[in-house]
C-alpha cells in the first residue's frame, strides 16, 4: 500500500496563496506592506520530487457528471482541484468538455455535501459513525436475501458495476434497477431489433447530411461532446454537412439546424413513414428486406396524408426525402421525444428504417465491436426500472435497497405513488453526496465521496471510434475525511457477504490494481509490467482497447401503425414536453451554481422554470409573454411563468426538467417546478419505458407577468439591424471555402 | 427696458437702512427657519442612510447594472455643476459689463454657485466604487510612480472643478471682505469674532479699496473662462466618449447654457424666497426680477437652439445609432421625461415673455423651479438613454434607479438647502457695500459730473460705501 | 500610467506597430470564432467561470442585470421575425471582451487601471480601478461587468473557496472585471517557454473558452506568428488588424465569411467572426 | 522580454529619462559610463539592487531556525533548502523531510532540533509563520527573478545570497528570519526602472491579474 500513500501524500493541503482566494480590492492601499507573522505557511512533510507548491498540474481522470463518461484532465494546485477540462488522449472528447463537466469541481466542493453517515431515529437522520452505521448494514441485509433486496442506481459501469453485480449475487438477487430519465432505451431497443447491437457507433462526420427526428445529440444526448466533435467535423468537411431537425421544440441541436421543422408530438413515425413512401415510391429507392407489412404500412401514408397529421408542409417533406437520395451517405437519427409515446417503438423502428432504406448502415452507422470486458459494460438506466420499481415497493416486495447515482423520488411522476410506496421497503440506504429527495426518505445515508475524490473505470455506452475503458483517479485527498468512494462502499459491504473471496482488498485501490492486473495481455500492450500498466492507464486516463471490426446486419424489423389512436382527435391537444437541458439536465445538476446561472441555450432563462409555448398557441389561450399559468394533468398542476418561442410546434408545451427540488442544497431548493411529477403513467407498449412526452395538458392563465418571473440573458432578440451574427447562405462558403 | 420710468432701486434708501435692513436678516432666525433646517437635515439624513447601505453593501443598491453603470448620480452631477454657472454670470460676467443692476442679487447667487459645487462635487465620490481610493484621480508623486490618466475626461473634471471651487469660494470671500467689515462693526460675541478673523482688517482705506478692485476684477476675469471651461469639461465627460447620443460635437456649448439656464431659473427661486422672507423688496426690486427673468427667457432660447442643432444634425448625419436612439428618446420608455424636458425647457420659459408674469412672484417662484425640474431631466435623458440603448441590443435595458439612488439624489438638495441656509444667517446674502455704490451712482447719474470718477476704478469714489463706521 | 507613459507621445500611445505607434508588440493575442458550428451549447461559459473566478450572483441580482459573465452567449431570432418558425435555427454569438486594439476603455479611466499590454491585451488592473466605470460606459460591446456587491463570502460559501484560482485575484466590490483572454494561462504559458529559452509555441496558450469548446469554434492563438492557426485564419478571411476596413469593402474577395463586430467604429477588435452559414433547403 | 534586450542599448535606455534637468544627468552619466567602460564590460550585466528599510518585527516561529548557522558557519545554500525558487513562483519553506535528511545525525542532542524531531515523529510540519507576504493580488514570481538575476547573468549561483538579500535582507546575520525590506509598490517599480534593460517588464499586468 505504499505506492498508494505515497502518491496521495502529496495531495495534502498546503498554504501557498492563502484561501487562494487573491482578494483584490480588499482595502488595504498597496503601499501598506502586510503585518508579518500572522499568516501561517504549512509545508510538506514529505512531497514527492514532482511536487512543486505554486506550479498546478494537470491528473487525468474520468467525468461523472453524466452517462458519457467523458476524459478529464483536472489541474491540482497544492493538493486542490481547480479546474477540469477534457482529455486529449481520450477519443471521445478529444480533450473538450461541456459545461456540466466543467462544473464537475462546484459539486465536489458544494457546501451542501454529506459530511458524515446519517441515521435515521426517531423520524430525523441523525449523525452516526461509519463503524455503526456499517453494523446496522450488516445486520439489516443479513436479515434479507434473494428478490427483496435491491440495488437502484443510474447509469452505472465499469469496476463499480461488477462490485455491484457481485454483491447483488452475493445476496442472491438479481434486481438491480438502474434508472435514467435522459435515456435512449427504446432506441436501444429498434438498433438491437434491427442493427443487432443498441448502440452501435454514428459517425456524423461521415455523413453529408443528417435528418435528426428530435434527437438532441449536442445537447441533453447520451454522449453530448462527443457528437458536438463529430458535428463540427460534420459542418467543416469539404461539402458542408446540412442538419435537417424535426422537432416539436428546438432543442440545442435543433438551434443549429439548416432546415428545423416543428412537428406534431407523437407523429415523427408518420413523418419517416411519408419520407420512406416518397423515397420508395416517387424516387424508386428499392424496398429490400423490409417487411411486406411495413411496405403496407408505407404506401398507406403519402405525403398529403403525412403533412396533414404532422403539420409538417407536403414540400418540406419531399424536399427532405430528394436530399435524403442526393447527399449519400446521410444518417437519420431518433431521440427523446420520438421514443416518449406509447408508439415510441413504432416510431423510433419506422425513423430507423430510412437508414436501412438509404444504405447508411456500415456507411454512417457502424458496429461498435464486441466489447472484451462485456461484465464491465455500462449497465444504461431507463424508465421502465423505474416503474417496475414502484410496483415492487408498493407490492411490498423489498425489504432492503441500495440508492445509488440516481434520484427516483424526484423523477417518478407522481401517478406512480413512489414516495409513498417506498415507505413500504424496511430498510433504505442511500449512498449518496448530497441530500435529495432519495435520500431524504432514506433509513441510512452513507456520505459518498465526489468523483473526483474516488477511484473507479467507466465504459461508456457511447464509444469513439476507438473502444476504451476510462480511469478515474483521485484528484485530490477527500474533501470531507468522513466520506467515502463508491467503490470502497461496495467492496466493504461485498465483505461483509464473502470475507473469504474479497477480504484480500484493503480497499477499492487494492481491488482495481487487482483487477488491473488480471487484465489479458493483450490490453497491457506496450507496458512491462502490471505497475506500468497502471502508471500508463493513470497517466493518460484511457484504456484504449483493439476491438475487433463487426458487420452490422441492416434489416428491417416488423412494426405497427407509429401512431395514437387517442390523442389524434383532439386536434388543439397541447402535448407536455418534459424536456431535459444541457445544463441541468435530469435536475441532478440543479445544486450547481454556474449551471443554474448559465442561461439555457434557447430561451435565455436562469434560476427557474419556464413553460415554452408558441405565440399563436398562447395567442389562443388567451396568454401573453411572461404570464403565469398553470398546467394541468390527471395527476396533479403545476404553476410557472411562459416564454413565448417560435421554435415551438403549436400542439407542444414544453417545461425544461431539473428544478422543482423539495431538497438537494441551497442552490436548487425551492426554485421552479418538476413536470415529471405531473406526467402520466403511460408505458411504451413493447419496452415498457415511460412515454414521457405523450401527456396531454390543460393550460390555463393564472396572472399577468412578475417580478422575477422570467429572469433571462439578454434584452433583445433582435440585432436592431447590427451586423452582430451575419448569416450567409451556402453557396457563398462554396464559393470561397467549400469545394 | 419695459419702463424707462421705473428704477431699478430707489436711489434715496439711506445707507444706514441699508446696513440696517441686511444685518437683520442674519439675526433672529424665526421658526419658519428652523423647520427648514429639520427639513434639510432630515433630507440629508435619507441620503446618509442610502449613501451607508451602498458603501457597505455595494453600488448594486443603487440597481445600476451593466448597460447603467451610470446614472442619476452622473445625472445630478451636470445638474449641481450646471447651477453653479449662474453665480459666476451674475457676479463676473456682468461685473465686467458693468451691469450694476446685478448688485443686490449676485451675493446670493454666488454662493449658490459655491454650494452648488460643493453638491456636485460629492456626487462622483459617491458614484464611485471605491470611494476611499477616490484621491488617486488626483495627480500626486507617489512612491509607486503611479499618475492619473490625463486623457481622461474624469481626471480633468477633477481638476476642473477643484479648480473652479477654490477659485468661486476665493471670489465669494474676497467680494464679501467690505461687508464682512460691516458685520464685524456691528457684530456681537462669536459673530464679532468670527467676522473679526474673516474681515481680514478691513479699514476701507484708499489702499485697500484699490487692492481690492483690482483683485476682484481680477477674479473675475479668471473665473469666466474657467467656468465656461468647467462645463465644457463636465460635457467631456459625454462628448469624448463613443456612445451614440453622447458623441456629439455641440455639447460644449450646449452643457454651458443648459448651466447657465438652470443657475438663472434658481436665482429666480431664490430671489422670490429672499424677497419674501427677509423683505428685501428695497433691493430684490421688480425690475431686477424683470432683468432676470429675461435673460433667463434669452439663455432658455439659446438652449433650445442647441437642443434644436443637435437634433438636427443627428436626424440629418449618417450615424443609425445615434438616429434609433434619438427616435426612441422621443418614443421609447423614456417619452415622457424627454418630452416633459421639451416643454419645461423650451415651452415654459415663454411665461417668461409675459410682463405681467414676470412681476407676480408666486408664478415665478413655480416657473423657476418647474424649469429646474426640466433641466434635471435633461441631464437624466443625457445620461440614461445612451446607455439603455447604445450598440450592443443584446444589453438593451432600461431602468428607473432605485430606493437608494432617489434617496441620495434627493439628499442633496437638503444639504445644498442647509448650505444656503447657514449662509443666509452667517454671511450677508445682499451685499451692503455694493447696493450703497448702486444707490450713489444712481443719485450722481442724474448730473454729469464725476462720470470719470464713476468709471475709473483707481479713485475712491467709494470710500465710504463700505466700513465707514470704522472711521 | 507611469510618468513614462504621459511624457512618451500621446497620440502613439493607442496605436500599435500597424501605425507606427510605440507599441513594440511581443504577442498579439488574438481569436478567431466560427459561428457556423459555434452550437451555443455554454461551454465555453462556465468554463470561464471556472478559471476566472466569476462569481455567481442569483437570480435577483440576475434579474437587475447584475452577472458577472465574461463570456456571454448572446442569441438571436432575427432570421424568424415574420415566420411561423425559426426554419433555419438560432443565431448564438458568443459575446466577449474584443481586446480592441485602439480600446475604447482605456482613455477614459480617471486612474489608467485599464491600458494596453505588450501583448496586445486589454489590461484591467484590479487593484488600482476605482470604480468610476466609464470604462464600460463606452464600451460598444458592453463586455465590462462591474462588482456591484462583495461576492467573496456570497458567492463562495466554505468549502467552495477552495476551487478558486489562485493565479487570478477576487475581485471585490467596486471593482470593474472583464475577459482577459485568459491572462494567467497566457503569463503561465509565456513564463515556461521564458525559463526554457524558447519562444511560446502556437496552441500552448489557449483561452479557457477555446480549450473547452465542443465544436472548436474558437481558434486562439498570436497574430505575430505568422504560422499559427489564428493567423492562418485572419489571413485566409483577408481580415486585417489595426487598420480601418469596412466589412466588406477592402477585401479583395468579399465573399470571405471574416468579419468583426462594429468594425465601424474603428476599434481594432482582437476577434473576428467567421459568418454562420446556412443551406435554404 | 525579448533577449535582445538584455544588452545595454542607448537609444532604449534614454526613453526611460525624463525631463531636461535629467537629461544633463544622464550625459554626466553616459560621460561617467565611457569612462569606466572597460570595467563595467567586464561586469556582466550588472544590477542595482532596490532601494528601501522597512523595520521588521520579530517573529516568533514554532522553531526558532538559525539562518546564520545554516548560511554563514555552514556554508549552506540558499536554493539548497529554498529549493522551489527556481521553479515555481514561491520559494517555499523546506519540506520537513529536507530537515531531517541531516538532522538525523547531525545536532541532535540541541533542543530545537529535538522539537524538530518531535515534528516529523508525528507526521505534522511545523506550523511555520508567513514572513514576507505581499497582498494577494501580487503575483510575485521567484523563478523568473532567479533566471534573469542569477543564472542568465551567470552569476555564481554559490554567492545567490547576495541576489536573495535585495529583498530578503542579509539573512545570514539573522536567526528567525525578519522583514528588513518593505516590499511595498515603490519597492519593486523602483528596481523594474532600474534594470529595465535586463528586461525589468513595466507592464501591470505582469504582477497584477
Amino acid at each position: 500500500m505504499s505506492g498508494k500513500m505515497n502518491r496521495r501524500s502529496f495531495l495534502k493541503m498546503m498554504g501557498w496563496g492563502g484561501a487562494g482566494a487573491a482578494l483584490s480590492g480588499c482595502d488595504l492601499p498597496s503601499t501598506v506592506t502586510l503585518e508579518e507573522g500572522k499568516e501561517e505557511v504549512v509545508s510538506y512533510l514529505m512531497p514527492e520530487e514532482f511536487v512543486i507548491p505554486g506550479v498546478g498540474v494537470w491528473y487525468s481522470s474520468t467525468c461523472m457528471q453524466c452517462s458519457a463518461g467523458c476524459g478529464i484532465h483536472g489541474r491540482v494546485r497544492e493538493g486542490r482541484v481547480l479546474k477540469l477540462e477534457g482529455n486529449p488522449d481520450a477519443a471521445l472528447n478529444n480533450g473538450k468538455l461541456c459545461m456540466m463537466g466543467q462544473a464537475g469541481v462546484q459539486g465536489h466542493y458544494s457546501p451542501d455535501r454529506i459530511v458524515a453517515p446519517l441515521m435515521r431515529s426517531g423520524g430525523n437522520l441523525a449523525p452516526v459513525s461509519w463503524d455503526k452505521a456499517l453494523a446496522v448494514l450488516n445486520e439489516k441485509l443479513g436479515a434479507t436475501n434473494g428478490d427483496r433486496f435491491a440495488w437502484f442506481t443510474g447509469t452505472i459501469s465499469g469496476h463499480q458495476l461488477a462490485l455491484v453485480s457481485n454483491h447483488l449475487d452475493a445476496m442472491g438477487s438479481t434486481k438491480h434497477f438502474a434508472h435514467d430519465v435522459v435515456n435512449n432505451a427504446v432506441s436501444q431497443a429498434v438498433n438491437k431489433d434491427m442493427l443487432g447491437e443498441a448502440n452501435p457507433r454514428l459517425r456524423l462526420d461521415k455523413a453529408k447530411m443528417v435528418v435528426s427526428f428530435g434527437a438532441d445529440f449536442m445537447g441533453a444526448g447520451q454522449s453530448p461532446v462527443h457528437y458536438a466533435g463529430q458535428y463540427a467535423k460534420f459542418r467543416t468537411a469539404k461539402q458542408r454537412g446540412l442538419l435537417v431537425q424535426i422537432e416539436p421544440k428546438m432543442s440545442l441541436t435543433g438551434g443549429s439546424a439548416d432546415l428545423w421543422l416543428a412537428i406534431k408530438p407523437g407523429t415523427e413515425g408518420v413523418l419517416a413513414l411519408g419520407i420512406a413512401n416518397l423515397l420508395l415510391n416517387k424516387i424508386k429507392v428499392s424496398d429490400a428486406g423490409i417487411p411486406s407489412g411495413v411496405r403496407k404500412l408505407i404506401d398507406r401514408y403519402d405525403v398529403t396524408k403525412v403533412a396533414k397529421i404532422t403539420g409538417v408542409a407536403g414540400h418540406r417533406i419531399q424536399r427532405v426525402a430528394q436530399l435524403l437520395t442526393e447527399r449519400s451517405p446521410s444518417l437519420v437519427l431518433a431521440g427523446a421525444t420520438v421514443e416518449g409515446h406509447a408508439h415510441g417503438y413504432d416510431s423510433v423502428a419506422a425513423v430507423m428504417m430510412l437508414n436501412h432504406i438509404l444504405g447508411n448502415v456500415g456507411k454512417t452507422i457502424e458496429s461498435s465491436g464486441n466489447f472484451p470486458f462485456p461484465q464491465l459494460m455500462a449497465k444504461q438506466g431507463n424508465t421502465s426500472d423505474l416503474v417496475e420499481f414502484a410496483a415492487a415497493a408498493s407490492g411490498k416486495k423489498l425489504d432492503a435497497v441500495i440508492f445509488s447515482g440516481s434520484n427516483p423520488v424526484y423523477s417518478a411522476p407522481a401517478a406512480l405513488n413512489l414516495s409513498d410506496a417506498i415507505g413500504n421497503i424496511g430498510f433504505k440506504v442511500a449512498i449518496s453526496q448530497f441530500m435529495d429527495e432519495t435520500t431524504a426518505l432514506a433509513d441510512l445515508v452513507l456520505p459518498a465521496a465526489s468523483y473526483l475524490e474516488d477511484w473507479g473505470t467507466q465504459v461508456p455506452a457511447t464509444q469513439a471510434e476507438r473502444s476504451a475503458i476510462y480511469v478515474q483517479q483521485p484528484l485530490m485527498e477527500p474533501l470531507h475525511p468522513d466520506t467515502r468512494g463508491l467503490g470502497d462502499i461496495i467492496l466493504t459491504l461485498l465483505k461483509q457477504r464473502k470475507t473469504a473471496e474479497y477480504g484480500q482488498f484493503d480497499d477499492y485501490y487494492a481491488y482495481l490494481r487487482n483487477a488491473f492486473a488480471a487484465m489479458p495481455a493483450a490490453v497491457k500492450k506496450n507496458t512491462k509490467n502490471n505497475n506500468e500498466f497502471w502508471d500508463a492507464a493513470l497517466q493518460t486516463g484511457v484504456i484504449n482497447l483493439d476491438v475487433p471490426a463487426k458487420k452490422l446486419k441492416s434489416t428491417v424489423v416488423s412494426f405497427a401503425e407509429p401512431i395514437s389512436e387517442v390523442g389524434d382527435a383532439d386536434a388543439n391537444g397541447l402535448y407536455l414536453l418534459p424536456s431535459p437541458r444541457m445544463g441541468l439536465l435530469d435536475g441532478r445538476h440543479a445544486n450547481l451554481p454556474w449551471l443554474q446561472e448559465a442561461p439555457d441555450q434557447i430561451s435565455k432563462v436562469v434560476w427557474d422554470s419556464w413553460a415554452e409555448i408558441h405565440p399563436t398557441t398562447a395567442a389562443k389561450l388567451g396568454i401573453g409573454n411572461g404570464d403565469k399559468i398553470k398546467i394541468s394533468t390527471h395527476s396533479g398542476s403545476i404553476e410557472l411563468h411562459t416564454v413565448l418561442l417560435k421554435g415551438m410546434h403549436a400542439n407542444a408545451i414544453a417545461v425544461p426538467l431539473g428544478q422543482g427540488h423539495d431538497d438537494y442544497g441551497r442552490y436548487a431548493k425551492g426554485l421552479g417546478v418538476n413536470p415529471l411529477k405531473i406526467l402520466d403513467a403511460t408505458r411504451e407498449t413493447k419496452t415498457g419505458e415511460l412515454a414521457m412526452y405523450g401527456t396531454q395538458v390543460q393550460v390555463t392563465r393564472v396572472a399577468p407577468p412578475e417580478r422575477l418571473g422570467i429572469v433571462r440573458l439578454g434584452s433583445s432578440d433582435t440585432q436592431a439591424g447590427r451586423k452582430l451574427v451575419v448569416t450567409v447562405p451556402v453557396e457563398q462558403l462554396r464559393r470561397t471555402e467549400g469545394a | 427696458m419695459t419702463m424707462a420710468t421705473e428704477k431699478d432701486i430707489n436711489e434715496q434708501i439711506a445707507w444706514a437702512k441699508i446696513n440696517t435692513d441686511v444685518l437683520r436678516s442674519m439675526e433672529n432666525p424665526r421658526p419658519a427657519y428652523w423647520v427648514t433646517v429639520a427639513v434639510c437635515v432630515a433630507m440629508i439624513s435619507v441620503a446618509v442612510f442610502a449613501e451607508y447601505i451602498q458603501y457597505t453593501e455595494g453600488m448594486g443598491y443603487a440597481n445600476l447594472n451593466n448597460p447603467h453603470m451610470w446614472d442619476l448620480y452622473i445625472a445630478s452631477f451636470v445638474f449641481w455643476i450646471g447651477m453653479s454657472h449662474s453665480g459666476t454670470l451674475l457676479s463676473a460676467i456682468l461685473h465686467l459689463m458693468h451691469s450694476d443692476w446685478r448688485k443686490p442679487i449676485y451675493r446670493f447667487a454666488e454662493a449658490m454657485t459655491t454650494f452648488s459645487l460643493l453638491t456636485a462635487g460629492l456626487f462622483p465620490i459617491i458614484h464611485l466604487g471605491r470611494v476611499w481610493n477616490m484621491y488617486w484621480v488626483l495627480p500626486y508623486v507617489s512612491d509607486r510612480g503611479h499618475w492619473p490618466n490625463f486623457r481622461s475626461p474624469l481626471a480633468w473634471d477633477a481638476f476642473a472643478i477643484s479648480t473652479y471651487l477654490s477659485a468661486s469660494m476665493l471670489f465669494l470671500f474676497i467680494g464679501m471682505i467690505p461687508d464682512l467689515a460691516i458685520c464685524r462693526d456691528h457684530g456681537k460675541g462669536w459673530r464679532k469674532k468670527l467676522y473679526t478673523v474673516l474681515a481680514l482688517g478691513w479699514e476701507g482705506n484708499d489702499r485697500q479699496w484699490r487692492h481690492f478692485r483690482k483683485t476682484y476684477l481680477l477674479m473675475a476675469c479668471f473665473l469666466i473662462p474657467l467656468a465656461v471651461s468647467v462645463h465644457s469639461i463636465v460635457s467631456a465627460d459625454f462628448a469624448m466618449a463613443i456612445m451614440p447620443g453622447w458623441h456629439v460635437t455641440s455639447f460644449p456649448p450646449y452643457f454651458v447654457a443648459g448651466a447657465l439656464y438652470s443657475g438663472c431659473a434658481a436665482i429666480i427661486t431664490l430671489f422670490v424666497l429672499l424677497r419674501y422672507f427677509f423683505r428685501f423688496e428695497d433691493y430684490m426690486t421688480l425690475p431686477i426680477m424683470e432683468k432676470t427673468a429675461k435673460l433667463t427667457f434669452a439663455i432658455a432660447m439659446v438652449w433650445t437652439y442647441l437642443n434644436l442643432v443637435e437634433f438636427a444634425s443627428i436626424w440629418y448625419g449618417h450615424n443609425v445609432y445615434d438616429k434609433e436612439l434619438l427616435i426612441a428618446k422621443a418614443t421609447g420608455a423614456y417619452a415622457p421625461i424627454f418630452w416633459s424636458m421639451i416643454f419645461l425647457g423650451s415651452v415654459l420659459p415663454f411665461t417668461l415673455a409675459f410682463r405681467s408674469l414676470r412681476r407676480h412672484m408666486p408664478t415665478m417662484f413655480v416657473v423657476s423651479i418647474l424649469l429646474n425640474v426640466g433641466m434635471f431631466f435633461e441631464r437624466w435623458m443625457i445620461v440614461a438613454p445612451t446607455l439603455s440603448l447604445s450598440q450592443e441590443p443584446h444589453q438593451w435595458d432600461v431602468m428607473w434607479g432605485s430606493v437608494v439612488e432617489w434617496g441620495i439624489v434627493f439628499g442633496s438638495f437638503g444639504w445644498f438647502g442647509l448650505l444656503f441656509l447657514i449662509f443666509v444667517k452667517v454671511f450677508p446674502s445682499v451685499s451692503m457695500y455694493e447696493v450703497k455704490e448702486m444707490v450713489f451712482h444712481r443719485q450722481r447719474s442724474a448730473g454729469e459730473e464725476d462720470l470719470i470718477r464713476m468709471t475709473d476704478h483707481t479713485q475712491p469714489a467709494t470710500e465710504t460705501a463700505g466700513g465707514e463706521e470704522s472711521k | 500610467m507611469s510618468l513614462d507613459n504621459i511624457l512618451n507621445n500621446w497620440s502613439d500611445y493607442r496605436k500599435g506597430a500597424e501605425e507606427g505607434g510605440h507599441h513594440d508588440y511581443e504577442h498579439r493575442w488574438t481569436m478567431a470564432i466560427n459561428l457556423d458550428v459555434c452550437i451555443g451549447c455554454n461551454a465555453c461559459s462556465v468554463a470561464c467561470y471556472a478559471e476566472n473566478n466569476l462569481a455567481v450572483v442569483g437570480k435577483e441580482r440576475f434579474e437587475k442585470g447584475q452577472a458577472m459573465h465574461w463570456m456571454r452567449i448572446e442569441r438571436y431570432w432575427d432570421q424568424a421575425a415574420d415566420m411561423e418558425h425559426p426554419e433555419q435555427g438560432a443565431s448564438f454569438l458568443p459575446m466577449l471582451c474584443q481586446q480592441c486594439g485602439a480600446a475604447t476603455c482605456e482613455p477614459v479611466c480617471p486612474v489608467a487601471a485599464t491600458y494596453h499590454t505588450p501583448d496586445g491585451l486589454n489590461a484591467q488592473v484590479y487593484n488600482r480601478c476605482i470604480g468610476s466605470r466609464y470604462c464600460s460606459n463606452n464600451c460598444p460591446f458592453r463586455v465590462r461587468y462591474f462588482n456591484f456587491y462583495s461576492y467573496y463570502e456570497s458567492a463562495w460559501p466554505s468549502p467552495m473557496e477552495q476551487q478558486l484560482n489562485p493565479d487570478i485575484s477576487v475581485r471585490d466590490k467596486g471593482v470593474m472585471e472583464k475577459c482577459t483572454f485568459c491572462v494567467q494561462r497566457i503569463r503561465t504559458v509565456k513564463d515556461r517557454a521564458k525559463m526554457e529559452d524558447r519562444s511560446v509555441v502556437d496552441g500552448e496558450a489557449m483561452t479557457a473558452c477555446a480549450q473547452a469548446c465542443p465544436t472548436s469554434a474558437i481558434v486562439f492563438g498570436d497574430t505575430m506568428d505568422e504560422s499559427s492557426a489564428v493567423s492562418q485564419l485572419w489571413k485566409k478571411h483577408q481580415v486585417k488588424r489595426g487598420t480601418y476596413q469596412s466589412t466588406r469593402g477592402e477585401k479583395a474577395n468579399p465573399n470571405l465569411r471574416g468579419y468583426r463586430i462594429f468594425e465601424e467604429l474603428n476599434v481594432d477588435p482582437s476577434i473576428m467572426y467567421l459568418e454562420r452559414v446556412r443551406e435554404d433547403v | 522580454m525579448v533577449v535582445s534586450n538584455r544588452s545595454v542599448n542607448p537609444s532604449a535606455r534614454r526613453r526611460n529619462f525624463i525631463g531636461p534637468a535629467k537629461m544633463g544627468f544622464v550625459c554626466l552619466l553616459a560621460l561617467m559610463v565611457l569612462l569606466v567602460a572597460p570595467t563595467a564590460m567586464a561586469e556582466k550585466y550588472s544590477v542595482t539592487p532596490p532601494t528601501g528599510v522597512y523595520e521588521g518585527k520579530d517573529v516568533k516561529q514554532p522553531i526558532e531556525f538559525p539562518h546564520n548557522t545554516h548560511v554563514k558557519e555552514n556554508g549552506i545554500n540558499c536554493m539548497y533548502c529554498h529549493t522551489y525558487a527556481r521553479r515555481s513562483k514561491v520559494a517555499g519553506i523546506p519540506p520537513t523531510s529536507k530537515c531531517m535528511g541531516c538532522h538525523k545525525v547531525i545536532a541532535t542532542d540541541k533542543p530545537r532540533i529535538q522539537k524538530l524531531t518531535k515534528y516529523w515523529e508525528d507526521k505534522t510540519p511545523p506550523p511555520w509563520k508567513k514572513v514576507h507576504d505581499l497582498p494577494d493580488f501580487v503575483h510575485f514570481t521567484h523563478e523568473k527573478h532567479l533566471k534573469t538575476l542569477v543564472f542568465d547573468r551567470e552569476f555564481p549561483v554559490e554567492n545567490v545570497k547576495e541576489v536573495c538579500a535585495f529583498c530578503h535582507g542579509e539573512l545570514e546575520n539573522m536567526t528567525v528570519a525578519r522583514k528588513v525590506k518593505p516590499l511595498n509598490m515603490g519597492f519593486c517599480v523602483r528596481c523594474h526602472i532600474e534594470n529595465k534593460e535586463l528586461g525589468a517588464p513595466g507592464d501591470c499586468w505582469k504582477c497584477h491579474k
